[in-house]
């Protein structure tokens, strides 16, 4: 790490022989050594897997494989029929209103939970495993559960009806045109928890010197919250965002096990038609082009932005 | 009588750490009142009460003689500069100081003047645009200065605001904020380790020991007569020399004697009587320690040798020895003595002071 | 020897199965190893294939006879059973022949067919009918004309599950009733496209449309859940396949008393061998590979066939065997079987991909009313014009 | 407001001198049970319990019932008759195809698999976290890009690529290979997790341990991470719940004798032929989610608040 | 000639913002060099490119003559107090002070006993078990210093270590730090904003403004000789009285004059020749005014009336007007002058200084 490496002799005279050039700046390639060695699994991950992964996947979209990846080129076949088919507009359509909200129902049920756990309540660790417990359970069960309570016949709709209330109606998961929202009540149920819980982490880490500025300003708690403690936790938000979204892009067993996509192709996803057309109908081919349309979406919006929000300026 | 801030018996502890005990303070509508005391004393947390952002254990505090203990920090009208600073990190300089006024929902243009007017003062104003992050120490330091300046308030509280400052500015600023206080006529509570600081901008002094306050006085008072060993030695840099010893009887006048030398206690002030024999501490400060032709004739002939010579620009600070003692003594700066040199030695009894040297109460 | 055996028979009746297959191979002298995973198709087929390919294969998998295993075979990766086929003359004992067909890529052998299970029924709720005050219908057309008179009654004429595979079957199971053998061969054997949008076949989407408003108000999911509103005698009937007979059972109902089961809808008592096979990876190690055969011999073996396909509730591979124990719905259709009534399914005819097309058109068809049937036979063309 | 806690001195006027106490509150506000705000934030939280509970409650009351019950409906209604015995049954004789253990079997093949994965996955992400955060080096971001669109990809698609990787490199079916896949699929959220939390720490305590003599990991384990606590917490929840639960990658990459406890689970719950035992299926799942819940409640006491407190002024 | 730490043309910017310019500064080995300048002039950026914490955007950097520019921190051989302290916030003070020791592998024995002789010197014996959150401000900057005083380095740079302590506490700690120079012999880099600190601890004192060092000479210089009128007008508080005149011809001598008045600069020392005519800026410290008795008889009769008078205990500071000037006087704190009073003034012109009034240089 020394220049002693690099140079040949040691100089009689460094200072004056130094003179006004950057001599001696070591090899780029060892500085922060220790950081690039433990950077290595990370850069293999990101170029083997997820680069190398990716790209496979591309390729084999222009196949016509079927139970196994075979180079058979058929062009853009693959994609005409992609968007011929009815199921995977319905899908992308329902992606995008399911992602919506999720996105701003989760962030702000999620934050608002997290806020209130915040103000030293108490049983607040009972409190944040209720909410989290929805988390930890396997959703093929909890699918069946919230088909049971949205059911119209047995669930929420029939106790409120023989409670009095006779013309009630709540059917969310057999009315195709509300269907996707059956599925969001269910997918915040299990979702907001963990956001919740990230969020809390970030208010865990704002300096108790902040409020105190902030109540001898005059500044009311919520906009606190809103104007000073959310920007600070902007990094935290940023993480919480990119989890909420690639669980929204990559939601799948929440529709498999509430609805199956129904009633009819009502509450398909693209990543459901990705991997029905891999596993199901054996057609690689097909599932690969569903999942290209789909990685290039993600692609062409978070590769500007991450180049933003990581690259170039430092931290802060 | 109608007092803007007041605190009675306000006690605090943190678990088993009792900060504050019994503390009683009275700050008059107006005033300027300089908290001094050693590091670690309570004054931040006596501000942190005053302000509301610390429930104290016991007592009640009062501003505009309204009880206040329980109430809001926001509803007491105070504004605060936190000695840790406390920016908000991802608010440009101008939001920080402007957060508080939009909030108020004070008009934008009235905002933007306000706003202006702390940079030109504070000398901030090319950092508008900046945030903490990408400031020196002393412009954060300036940037909460500022974010208190902006609001109008009855009761401004200062936690070390000059701190991180260089002299020029700190001198400026201090103006600044005499003048301040003399048009808006607030009171302004303001914890200082600068004695400068405190002497000119003090109506009144509070030094703190322990949490508890030990004098409460105006500038010259506490400078010249100390209430106790504690606030002497406090108070002026350098401190004050101190000489242990005893009253004596010498040829029906009482004399201060230590080591087998005895000073005249001629011109010294009390109202109590000196017994001889008395077990007391005498406090001369540098700067009345007398040299060779400032002696006057009467006194007694001390004779001392200058150990150290510090020449600190305006004075020259000499460390003399004698008798044992180790004696500071402040003179011109234009009157240079070599180590070694041997000097006569006077004390000016009129602002020397004599505590007991038991309960080190003045005498 | 072990060998490792994946399957997805995990539930009560289908386990119990299975360990009649593993008690006969253990006798062997070999060891089944289990590796059951459920779910069929989606869930379990990429862990078959990821296995298979990643080069740690187990020593035999359950695949639903026909186009599953194409490609693996076609790979080399699967294991030629001719010579065991030949030698135990599986072409003579296993009925019907179709069922070897389907193991039959390029002449040679690649499977072990072991069971038979059939689609073609129609469970009929009688308690329902009795409510409405209607007899118990015999054949789809009476299902139909009673229909009014359940729905009066608060009863679903007909429980469809929201899963696009039930919807799918009951269209094909259809199909089969109303259009006949040589139609139903024609379309998806043929991949007559022509015939498929002509006006046999539009009439059987006008059944489908019917069958479609019978269906409304079935509010489940699950077809187990479709098939306890017929025990429950909330619906009228449901398409379902032989398997729905042990929910029956199991609720403690009678054939022929509480329920009536209708084979080929009562229209046209066919049954489809659809139905399960074992296939073999290729397997490097020799003493494996002979135990891999073992297994397909055991597989067939007529004991084997008895005591696993009376756990299990589906018919045997063979006919030379007596399942006297069998209940009424079952000895119908193991008498279907005996007249050689048989046809291949649409699993065997059509390509997975093909079938997940039509999965989602029917699907798609029976929950939106506002899809009229012609339209989703011009979809349906379509399919079966690109199907291979 | 007013209060009357110091009545010996009510009586005195304005004038008092100092040291006496006038009347009014005094000392730490009480807190008070009922104040409004207090109803707020208990009744919001009460709210939303319930909204998460609900499902739970017709988990727990189903389990609980015998499947005659179950099939007469009303999933709300307690059961009339407790059973523990689709628990045990769940738990210890539930058959998934011939092995008749239930998610006994499985268990400690979960616990194998997870708790390697979970602290492999966690150590590797928070180590490049804290590189990325930190020792910043060219190139860096181009792969940490590249990392966060990768967790956008559905983990199905890269199955085969995976199989090919792990067959060249010979972990295919092993142990090691199935901890190495929960590792590549954890890292894109754990690496941005950690990256950003790292960024958010005052830098000058960086510099601080690095004027100290701190190496690179010296620095990560001994300021970095017991600055992280609430963080890692957060990892530990993802990773654990994420790897408890896997079912396809344990089954994918691994062969039977490791099958975790999630493809029992598969097995009682996901059978698509025969019967459904719905209270079986509920109380399997609930005993699944049971390591889990522990982990969620026990890792509660890290949560801790205002980590970085007095670090730095500013 | 062997350097302790030498800096060759360093610049260093925030992307846009230039923080140094072509810095040079060589510092000799056990030299105690303090660092004066304006609040964010670039000081701690200096002491964060010396310590290896910020990457210098060109120029290099010397550590006994080895070039560190490109080398990790921990390999300079330095110890740093950071003005924001920046104390591990998990840790508890022992923790915080022997982790520099634990990293480098010192036997425990040894590292408890630097710690406890640090926390002696600092006076938080009694804090070592607490963590930073519950120490007062000035305690976690004892803490921060004591961070650095405990490892063995060649180098220490001090930010601004004593901003927070109170004046007793702050001169024990100079004193401790002046002790601690001599006995270790090692390079001490030192800001700070107090001037006597600058004074009394430094063996010479750099001035920076915008990044550019402007004097860098021993204290004595630096305050009667500034070498132009940034550095005259930085050092000395209250600052030097500044006048802008010309210089002028009276009868044979060169005399400054000034809105009328004349002053005679006898005494003042120059290279250069003063040339009538030029356009210059005296400067007269407060304690060089005259007042009174004290003006020799020989020197012009100036009036001035007294306008403020501002006791600090040892001293009198007088706000004079003469002439359209306000003059600042440093008088003795036994002197008393009220408001309105005249006086007689003058100005010791032997240690005056003048300035080129457009190139600001000293003449
Ligand atoms: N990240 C940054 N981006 C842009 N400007 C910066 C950044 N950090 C510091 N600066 C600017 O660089 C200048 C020098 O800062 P530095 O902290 O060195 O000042 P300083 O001399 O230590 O001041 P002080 O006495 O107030 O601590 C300041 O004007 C500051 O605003
Ligand atoms: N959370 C806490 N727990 C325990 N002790 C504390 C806590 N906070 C502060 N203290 C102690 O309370 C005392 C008073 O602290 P405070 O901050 O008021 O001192 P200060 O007078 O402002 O000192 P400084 O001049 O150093 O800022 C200190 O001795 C400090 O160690
Ligand atoms: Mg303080
Ligand atoms: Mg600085």
């Amino acid at each position: 790490m020394t220049d002693q490496l690099t140079g040949p002799l040691p100089d009689p005279f460094p200072v004056q022989s130094a003179g006004r050039k950057r001599s001696g700046r070591p090899n780029q390639l060892l500085r922060n050594l220790n950081a690039k060695i433990a950077s290595i699994p990370m850069v293999l991950t990101a170029l083997v897997i997820f680069l190398g992964g990716t790209v496979w996947t591309v390729v084999y979209s222009f196949t016509n494989s079927k139970l196994l990846p075979r180079a058979k080129f058929v062009g853009f076949d693959q994609y005409e029929r992609l968007w011929a088919a009815p199921r995977w507009l319905v899908s992308i359509e329902n992606l995008a209103i399911y992602g919506l909200f999720t996105l701003i129902f989760s962030l702000v049920i999620g934050f608002v939970l997290a806020a209130l756990m915040d103000q030293k309540i108490r049983f607040e660790n009972t409190f944040r495993t209720i909410f989290l417990y929805p988390f930890a359970l396997s959703f093929i069960v909890t699918g069946l559960v919230w088909q049971w309570v949205l059911n119209p016949e047995f669930g929420i709709q029939s106790v409120v009806r023989s409670l009095g209330w006779t013309s009630f109606t709540f059917d969310p998961l057999y009315n195709s045109d509300i269907v996707i929202y059956g599925v969001l009540i269910a997918g915040l149920w299990q979702g907001t928890g963990l956001v919740m819980c990230l969020l809390l982490a970030g208010l865990r880490g704002i300096d108790e010197d902040i409020w105190k500025a902030s109540r001898v300003d005059g500044i009311p708690m919520w906009r606190t919250y809103l104007f000073i403690v959310i920007p600070m936790m902007r990094p935290v938000f940023i993480t919480t965002l990119v989890i909420i979204a690639s669980g929204i892009v990559k939601v799948y067993d929440l529709v498999v096990a509430q609805t199956s996509g129904g009633p009819g192709i009502a509450s398909e996803v693209p990543a459901k038609y990705v991997y029905d057309y891999m596993f199901q109908a054996q057609n690689l081919g097909q599932g690969f082009a569903a999942s290209t349309m789909m990685l290039v979406t993600v692609a062409i919006i978070i590769i500007p932005w991450a180049y933003l929000e990581f690259g170039g300026k430092k931290r802060g | 009588m109608s007092y803007s801030v007041s605190i009675k018996d306000l006690s605090l502890s943190f678990g088993a750490v009792k900060v504050l005990e019994n503390l009683n303070l009275d700050i008059r509508d107006g005033e300027f009142l300089v908290l001094l005391g050693s590091s670690g004393c309570g004054k931040s947390t006596l501000l942190n009460c005053i302000a509301g952002l610390l429930e104290p254990t016991d007592g009640q505090i009062f501003i505009k003689d309204r009880n206040v203990t329980w109430e809001e920090p926001k509803d007491r009208g105070i504004g605060m500069v936190f000695q840790s600073y406390a920016l908000y990190p991802q608010m440009s300089v101008e939001k920080n100081l402007s957060f508080g006024l939009r909030v108020a929902k004070v008009p934008a243009d009235k905002i933007r003047e306000k706003v202006a007017r702390a940079a030109e003062i504070l000398q901030i104003q090319q950092l508008l645009d900046r945030k903490p992050a990408a400031l020196s120490g002393g412009q954060r330091q300036r940037v909460a200065i500022g974010r208190a300046l902006v609001r109008d308030v009855d009761v401004f509280l200062f936690d070390e605001p000059l701190s991180n400052l260089d002299a020029k500015l700190r001198s400026e600023l201090r103006v600044e904020i005499k003048r301040l206080h003399q048009s808006l006529k607030n009171t302004m509570i303001y914890v200082t380790h600068d004695q400068i600081e405190a002497l000119t901008l003090a109506d009144r002094i509070a030094i703190m020991k322990s949490g508890v306050i030990q004098q409460l006085d105006d500038p010259m008072t506490i400078y010249n007569r100390p209430k106790n060993l504690f606030v002497a030695g406090f108070i002026g840099s350098p401190p004050m020399n101190f000489f242990r010893g005893e009253l004596a009887n010498r040829e029906g006048k009482v004399v201060f004697t230590t080591g087998g030398a005895d000073f005249s206690l001629y011109g010294y002030q009390t109202e109590t009587s000196l017994e001889p024999g008395r077990k007391v501490v005498l406090g001369v400060r540098p700067e009345h320690v007398m040299l060779d032709e400032d002696v006057p004739e009467a006194a007694e002939i001390h004779e001392a040798t200058v150990d150290i010579e510090e020449p600190m620009g305006a004075d020259n600070l000499l460390w003399l020895k004698h008798a044992g003692h180790v004696i500071s003594v402040r003179t011109a700066g234009t009157r240079r003595y070599s180590p070694g040199t041997k000097v006569r030695l006077g004390f000016d009894m009129s602002v020397a002071s004599l505590f007991d040297a038991g309960t080190e109460e003045r005498i | 020897t072990d060998l490792e055996v994946t399957h997805w028979w995990t539930s009560g009746g289908e386990a119990a199965a299975v360990a009649e297959l593993a008690k006969a191979f253990d006798a062997t002298g070999n060891k089944w190893v289990d590796g059951a995973i459920a779910g069929s198709g989606g869930t379990a087929r990429p862990i078959m294939v990821s296995r298979i390919t990643g080069g740690d294969p187990m020593g035999a998998t359950q695949f639903n006879h026909g186009r599953q295993a194409e490609e693996l075979v076609q790979s080399g990766l699967m294991r030629d059973l001719t010579d065991v086929a030949t030698k135990e003359n599986w072409k003579e004992i296993i009925r019907p022949a179709s069922l070897l067909d389907s193991c039959t890529i390029d002449g040679k052998i690649y499977c072990a067919p072991v069971n038979i299970h059939s689609w073609q029924w129609l469970w009929l709720s009688n308690d329902a009918f009795t409510k409405a005050g209607v007899e118990v219908p015999k054949n789809w057309d009476e299902f139909v004309a009673a229909a009014p008179a359940l729905e009066k009654a608060g009863v679903v004429p007909l429980a469809v599950g929201g899963q696009p595979w039930q919807s799918n079957g009951a269209f094909d199971v259809l199909f089969l009733a109303l259009a006949g053998k040589d139609t139903f061969l024609k379309v998806f054997g043929d991949k007559d496209a022509e015939l498929a949008a002509g006006p046999e076949i539009a009439k059987i989407f006008k059944a489908a449309d019917d069958a479609r408003r019978l269906s409304k108000g079935t509010n489940v999911q699950d077809w187990n859940q479709a098939t306890n509103m017929v025990i429950t005698g909330k619906a009228g009937g449901q398409i379902m396949g032989d398997w729905a007979q042990g929910e029956f059972a199991l609720a403690g109902k009678v054939a022929g008393k509480d329920y009536t089961c209708l084979p080929g809808l009562g229209v046209n008592p066919v049954i489809a061998t659809g139905g399960d096979a074992f296939y073999f990876p290729l397997l490097k190690d020799e003493a494996k590979s002979k135990a891999q055969e073992v297994l397909a011999s055991t597989l067939v073996a007529p004991t084997t066939q008895v005591a696993f396909n009376l756990k299990k509730g589906s018919l045997p591979v063979r006919g030379d065997v007596d399942l006297g124990a069998a209940n009424d719905c079952m000895k119908k259709g193991l008498d279907i079987l005996a007249k050689g009534d048989v046809i291949p399914w649409t699993d065997q005819l059509l390509s997975a991909d093909s079938q997940k097309q039509k999965e989602d058109l029917f699907s798609e068809f029976f929950a939106n009313p506002s899809m009229t049937p012609e339209d989703a036979q011009k979809r349906f063309v379509d399919i079966i014009a690109s199907a291979d | 407001m007013d209060n009357t806690g110091s009545l010996n001195s009510s009586a005195t006027g304005m004038d008092e001198p100092a040291g006496r106490l006038r009347a009014g509150p005094r000392g730490a506000k009480p807190k008070r049970r009922l104040s409004s705000r207090n109803i707020m934030i208990y009744g919001t939280l009460f709210v939303a319990a319930a909204y998460y509970l609900l499902p739970l409650y017709v988990m727990v009351v189903t389990s609980l019932k015998g499947m005659p019950e179950i099939r007469l409906g009303n999933i709300f209604s307690a059961p009339v008759e407790i059973t523990f015995e689709p628990w045990v049954k769940a738990w210890a004789t539930a058959c998934t195809g011939l092995n008749c253990d239930g998610l006994s079997r499985g268990f400690w093949n979960s616990v194998r698999i997870t708790v390697p994965s979970t602290l492999i996955s966690i150590l590797i992400a928070s180590v490049n976290g804290y590189a990325l955060a930190n020792w910043r080096f060219k190139g860096a971001d181009f792969f940490f890009t590249i990392l966060i669109v990768g967790a956008f990809i559905p983990y199905q698609v890269m199955i085969y690529p995976i199989v090919i990787v792990l067959r060249e490199i010979g972990l295919y079916g092993s142990l090691s290979g199935l901890v190495i896949v929960h590792t590549i699929f954890g890292m894109p959220i754990l690496t941005l997790l950690f990256r950003n939390y790292f960024t958010s720490l005052p830098e000058e305590l960086f510099k601080a341990a690095r004027i100290d003599g701190a190496g690179f990991w010296q620095i990560y384990f001994r300021i970095m991470l017991p600055m992280s606590l609430p963080i890692f917490v957060v990892a530990m929840i993802l990773q654990v719940t994420g790897i408890w639960n896997d079912f396809l990658f344990g089954v994918v990459f691994t062969r039977p004798e490791y099958y975790p406890m999630t493809v029992q689970l598969n097995n009682i719950v996901n059978s698509v032929q025969g019967v459904k035992e719905y209270n079986v299926n509920m109380a399997a799942t609930l005993l699944t989610g049971a390591v889990p819940l522990i982990v969620y409640f026990v890792s509660g006491r890290l949560f801790v608040r205002g980590i970085a407190a007095g670090a730095v002024k500013g």
